[in-house]
């Protein structure tokens, strides 16, 4: 976790286990809004932060979840939480499918590439394709998760699913930096021809992350499906794929705690800024350019160890 | 025992050919240099052997294989390693993260045993680390082994570039101008470490401008100019090459 | 035949703009690397400041219609200008020497933060130029109909192109911004001002784009602070398309987008225009790594 | 945070007395609306006339002989931002909440003040099945897409055109209209010989109005929004094209005109409630005059103004049940308020919360650009 300390990380986690209690359900469901927000950023963070691609369609495979999910729910009743690996296969087979042809694409030209897919993605949930996503619409009546036989349907609730499993994905993303893959992906970022000249087989690493990273933020979508019980193509625009491209630059690529805190930033800081009324999304702007120019690096960037 | 043998190499770039019906070979446990002047298609000739071009015409053959058709990484796992010109480090990562890159394709682990941090898995980055650390050692970097890459002064970076070579198990290292911005001590110290990588049973094939390092080091020589061959031998005869002395007259950039 | 004739003209006129829109991108890239995802809110800005000066010089009617276009679009390329100037000096120039998605994040702060200004002071109700400027002549020829603004946006768009690449190829500025962008360590140390051809990237490219935002604005007369990010969007694939960084490469991009929108429009689906727009840039870029006319430079090993 | 505590503790301490509460405080009446993004003119319009509703009522001595303290959140017209508003008002103790324009992003909230018990009264939703889920509290000022749609086949059928061309824009609100209408027109043996979406957003229509001619049609019925209404009906008339036009409600506002330019707008129809100029109640006028004195316009659209009837029916409802109790509210609404005089005509609600009675008026543009209410 780069720079972090442990006392750090516990102060962290006991305010966070216990911020429920003393929040209001409002406060509670934006600190859900980040903690989704997060995940989803932390799976962006190994293809964009890690591996160095561009990737600015993120949304869409976000989108894959949440409707793989949603249709499974409503239309063959199972239950929301058990999608979850299947929604994480569907995104991430999807990703592969679409990155093959295209994961060699340099820089700029990836970037617009994964634009474009999450386009035609959205294009084709608002178009109702095959006639199972419900178009402009999208689907409702998703129904609440049950762990345990409890159904979980307050903001508190949720707040404990949704910050377990980005407890769950800190861990196992950490454990995952600190091996082959991981290393092979910073590799990858930090010059290509020599990880391929390394040894590396470069081809493999850049389609496993687009996989993996794609995977998790298709379960980060079956959460947000049942956190909503409705959902449609407005949630999965370009402009939530440059709202997570924002917070993995701004957070410092590649650095998990970083991210994290970029999260809290730019998910959070809208909603303080609720006072200025219709001024929010200036000051918003201007926030984030100015963060970029102080911190050119990222608030944290990612290390040296 | 020829290791390595070039048949008739050809690369063109647009109209320009670069590397024009190369052939030679190299023998297995040997040093053997490629020289020429600046331009000559010596760069290139490495860039085919490893993958990175595909050449025009002609084959490489590795160890009784094809080299022709195989991607970069599967000719470094065939057991050749290379460190190239302009120093190609991971910048940002440490010294032994680099050199665990060469590792890399002699462990076996994906992403689920490292999520799990499965006991296999935890064995295999101990191994790879301690492997790593050795190499460092090796080459002079054991105390710099965390520091980052780009901090490191310039001759240690060419240093770490070769451990990361060195850590892939080669059977045939590949130096591109290894002496390149060294000083003198520098230098030497690099003959030292070419002798002791060849002891350890790995062949070495060097592109290097150093006359000194050459002659010392090289038991054979490759001349190449304007992309095509022009002497073939051990260091003294080469040198005597009334063909590779008219070739360097004026493109001469040794004393 | 006569409707494939009529689509095809329907979707140059809109590439035209896509085109304009997309050089001020190409050039910007070209030299700083760097996609300034607020280009398109400098062509909003162009629409506005048009529309505003329009209406409270009463330029056409003091001067003619020829004569006060002329002097609105040459307001307009100015003020724009200034302003890319600006945006360039605060949220690019201290990302100068940062990783390059520092500036692309910066950007898009920038960007959000041009809208938003723009609907405070306007509102976010969206704006009409007055109906009676331009001449409404629709000519006839071969059974196409095309209004007369469209002929002359076509008309425009194109010379202005011709003459910014003659601009670029033919000067001695136009070299200094060639070489920054091949090389701006090289160009520096051949005594090339590289801040200087930054500046001035930053003035035309702008330029154009605020040109571009007018025509709009003066043709479609409808005009919203949200309009350059939809326009941005279009030209930053229209420049992909192209290739990015390549003057001609824009021009080529934005008119084949805009074709291949209407005709996609026209023969297969309206409702999936764009994502067939993206679909054959996707399948472009596959067959050609970096656009139609972009450079193919292999790796350097 | 110990402010933060006490706001909670207030909260519940309303929701569950309300009499507890000194007579002095006022009665907050939540307002969500999209202030920000692209319904932004709505949403802003909204709030003008909730405010201006708000301080008449005061002056007037308020409600319950409190005041009216009218609380505003921004849904930024998406469903995400508009569950979190939703949270927001809950623990800020609204009685009730008007809101908000979009249906998807009222359906990301209806939940939220259903389980929290707070009335909520939408204004400009207009999908069937918000009201299909059985909410108790959840009420909407705007009438339904399938009454819509069932006017829409009916005045195509009564003004005598064969061939339809359909033109959505791919929202929720539009396509349901669309198909509402297909349905109904295929039914009543016309034929419809074009149906696709455009891309809201865009500025050049040519391509689809090109492809729309080649079909041929005697009349469209595009079912989207104003913005796009506009520069069809101006690119329309500049392909010197002079087929006939029918919109649905969401074209209802007077900068239609604007951007359409007078001569291309002539003669468009569309649907809509009634607007508050063509009711003839004192009541209606004078509330006119008001807003015009205020703030130097006439409302955006009749969305806002059916904002304003939500604020007026909340208050009616509160007055009604002499209590601030989200239950008694929303029971009164249900049961006690049948014809309530609002700015866009007499409002009942029935057991799912939806408007009764025929809303539906047509309008066509005349060559002033005015919208003139026809008798068909």
């Amino acid at each position: 976790m780069g720079r972090l300390d442990l006392p750090f990380v516990v102060a962290f986690t006991v305010l966070m286990t216990i911020a429920p209690l003393f929040l209001n359900a409002y406060h509670v469901d934006v600190l859900n809004s980040i903690g989704l927000y997060a995940l989803l950023a932390l799976s962006l963070n190994l293809i964009l932060g890690e591996a160095g691609l561009f990737n600015m369609g993120h949304a869409a495979f976000y989108a894959m979840g949440a409707y793989t999910a949603a249709i499974l729910n409503t239309r063959y009743q199972i239950p929301i939480l058990w999608t979850l690996p299947l929604s994480g296969l569907v995104a991430g087979l999807f990703a592969l499918a679409v990155a093959r042809p295209v994961v060699h694409l340099r820089g700029d030209y990836l970037l617009i590439v994964t634009i474009g897919v999450g386009e035609i993605v959205r294009i084709a949930l608002v178009n109702d394709v095959f006639g199972i996503t419900g178009g402009a619409n999208g689907i409702f009546g998703i129904s609440r998760p049950k762990l345990f036989g409890f159904v979980i349907r307050q903001p508190q609730h949720f707040y404990y699913l949704i910050w377990g499993f980005v407890a769950l994905t800190i861990f196992l993303f950490y454990r995952l930096k600190q091996s082959r893959f991981g290393r092979a992906l910073n590799y990858l970022r930090e010059d290509e021809v020599a990880a391929e000249g390394s040894g590396v087989n470069t081809a493999y690493y850049k389609l496993a992350v687009f996989g993996l990273g794609a995977a998790w933020a298709g379960m980060a979508g079956t959460l947000f499906a049942a956190k909503m019980t409705i959902i449609s193509p407005e949630s999965f625009s370009f402009w939530e794929s440059v709202v997570l491209f924002m917070i993995v630059i701004l957070g410092g690529a590649g650095n998990m705690a970083g991210v994290l805190l970029a999260s809290f930033l730019v998910i959070g800081l809208p909603e303080l800024f609720r006072e200025f009324s219709s001024a929010r999304m200036l000051v918003f702007g201007l926030v984030m350019m100015i963060m970029m120019i102080v911190r050119p690096q990222g608030l944290l960037p990612a290390r040296g160890r | 025992m020829d290791l390595l043998t070039l048949h008739h190499l050809t690369k063109t770039f647009g109209g320009l050919t670069a590397v024009k019906e190369v052939s030679f070979t190299v023998e297995k446990g040997a040093v053997v240099g490629l020289i020429g002047p600046n331009g000559a298609g010596k760069t290139t000739v490495f860039n085919l052997i490893t993958g990175h071009y595909r050449p025009n015409q002609g084959d490489m053959v590795f160890d009784g294989v094809s080299l022709s058709d195989l991607r970069t990484h599967r000719i470094i796992a065939l057991g050749i390693a290379r460190t190239f010109q302009n120093i190609r480090l991971f910048q940002r990562l440490t010294a032994l993260e680099n050199v665990l890159a060469g590792r890399h394709y002699r462990m076996h682990s994906g992403i689920l045993s490292a999520m799990l941090r499965l006991p296999a898995q935890r064995r295999e980055e101990q191994e790879a680390t301690d492997r790593a650390l050795q190499e460092l050692e090796f080459v002079g970097l054991g105390s710099q082994a965390l520091t980052m890459a780009r901090n490191l002064a310039y001759g240690d970076q060419r240093r770490l570039e070769i451990a990361r070579a060195l850590a892939t198990e080669p059977r045939l290292l590949i130096l591109d101008e290894p002496a390149g911005g060294m000083n003198e001590q520098e230098t030497e110290a690099l003959i030292g470490l070419i002798g002791r990588i060849q002891q350890r049973g790995v062949t070495i094939l060097l592109i290097e401008h150093d006359m000194r390092l050459v002659m010392r080091a090289c038991e054979k020589l490759v001349v190449l100019e304007y992309g095509g061959k022009i002497a073939e031998g051990p260091p003294e005869q080469v040198r005597h090459d009334p063909k590779v002395i008219e070739a360097y007259l004026g493109a001469e950039d040794e004393p | 035949m006569e409707e494939f004739f009529q689509q095809l003209t329907n979707g140059l006129a809109v590439g035209g703009i896509y085109a304009l829109i997309a050089l001020g991108y190409t050039m910007v890239y070209g030299v700083l690397k760097l996609i300034n995802f607020a280009h398109g809110d400098l062509f909003t800005y162009g629409a506005y400041l048009g529309l505003t000066l329009l209406t409270s010089l009463a330029l056409t009617d003091r001067l003619g219609f020829a004569l006060g276009v002329l002097v609105l679009v040459l307001m307009v390329m100015g003020l724009v200008a200034v302003l890319g100037a600006i945006l360039e000096r605060a949220a690019y120039r201290p990302l100068r020497e940062s990783p390059r998605l520092s500036a692309v994040v910066s950007a898009l702060g920038a960007s959000i933060f041009l809208q938003n200004t723009l609907m405070l002071i306007y509102g976010a109700r969206f704006q009409v130029y007055p109906d009676d400027i331009l001449p409404a002549a629709t000519l006839h020829v071969f059974g196409l109909y095309l209004p007369l603004m469209r002929v002359l946006i076509v008309l425009a768009s194109v010379l202005i192109m011709i003459a910014l690449y003659l601009f670029i190829q033919k000067t001695k500025i136009g070299t200094a911004i060639r070489a920054a962008a091949i090389d701006q360590g090289a160009a520096r140390l051949m005594g090339i001002d590289v801040n200087r051809v930054i500046l001035l990237v930053f003035l035309l490219g702008p330029a154009l784009g605020g040109v571009a935002g007018l025509m709009v604005g003066l043709y479609y007369g409808q005009i919203n602070f949200t309009m350059g990010w939809v326009y941005g969007m279009k030209a930053f694939t229209a420049a992909i398309l192209g290739g990015i960084g390549n003057i001609p490469g824009a021009m080529v991009g934005g008119l084949l987008l805009g074709v291949i929108e209407a005709l996609g429009a026209a023969y297969i689906s309206i409702a999936w225009k764009d994502a067939i727009a993206f679909l054959v840039l996707i399948l472009i870029l596959i067959v050609r790594p970096t656009g139609l006319l972009g450079e193919r430079v292999a790796d350097k090993v | 945070m110990k402010k933060q505590i006490l706001t909670l503790v207030a909260a519940v301490g309303l929701a569950l007395g309300g009499g507890v509460v000194q007579a002095a405080d006022p009665v907050k009446i939540g307002l969500m609306a999209p202030l920000t993004g692209s319904w932004a003119s709505e949403g802003q319009g909204m709030k003008k006339i909730v405010e201006l509703l708000a301080e008449q009522q005061n002056a007037k001595g308020g409600v319950l002989g409190r005041k009216i303290e009218v609380v505003t959140e921004d849904d930024g017209g998406d469903p995400r931002t508009a569950s979190l508003a939703a949270q927001r008002l809950t623990t800020k103790g609204v009685v009730a909440v008007i809101g908000t324009y979009g249906s998807s992003v009222t359906e990301a909230s209806q939940t939220i003040y259903d389980e929290a018990g707070i009335p909520q009264i939408a204004n400009g939703s207009t999908a069937i099945r918000l009201t299909e889920k059985g909410f108790k509290h959840f009420f909407r000022t705007a009438p339904r897409d399938d009454e819509q749609g069932r006017m829409a086949a009916q005045t195509i059928e009564k003004l005598g055109f064969k061939k339809i061309a359909i033109l959505h824009d791919s929202t929720s609100y539009a396509k349901g209209l669309a198909d509402e209408a297909n349905a109904l027109l295929k039914k009543q043996g016309a034929e419809v010989v074009f149906f696709d979406a455009l891309t809201p957003g865009e500025r050049d229509y040519t391509a689809i109005l090109t492809k729309l001619k080649g079909a041929n049609p005697d009349v469209v019925l595009f079912t989207g929004y104003y913005p796009e209404a506009g520069l069809l009906l101006r690119q329309k008339r500049s392909m010197g094209w002079p087929v006939p036009f029918i919109g649905g409600d969401a074209t209802n506002n007077p900068d239609l005109v604007k951007s359409a330019g007078k001569e291309a707008a002539e003669g468009f129809y569309f649907l809509s409630p009634p607007q508050p100029q063509d009711l003839d109640t004192p009541e209606a006028k004078a509330f006119l005059a008001d807003y015009q004195k205020k703030y130097h316009e006439a409302p955006a659209s009749i969305w806002v103004v059916l904002a304003g009837d939500g604020f007026r029916v909340a208050a009616a409802g509160i007055a009604g049940a002499k209590s601030v109790d989200g239950d008694k509210v929303a029971e009164y609404l249900h049961k006690n308020l049948k014809g309530y005089s609002g700015l866009s005509g007499p409002i009942s609600f029935d057991a799912k919360g939806d408007r009764e009675g025929e809303v539906y008026r047509v309008y066509k543009v005349d060559a002033e650009g005015n919208f003139v209410m026809q008798k068909l």
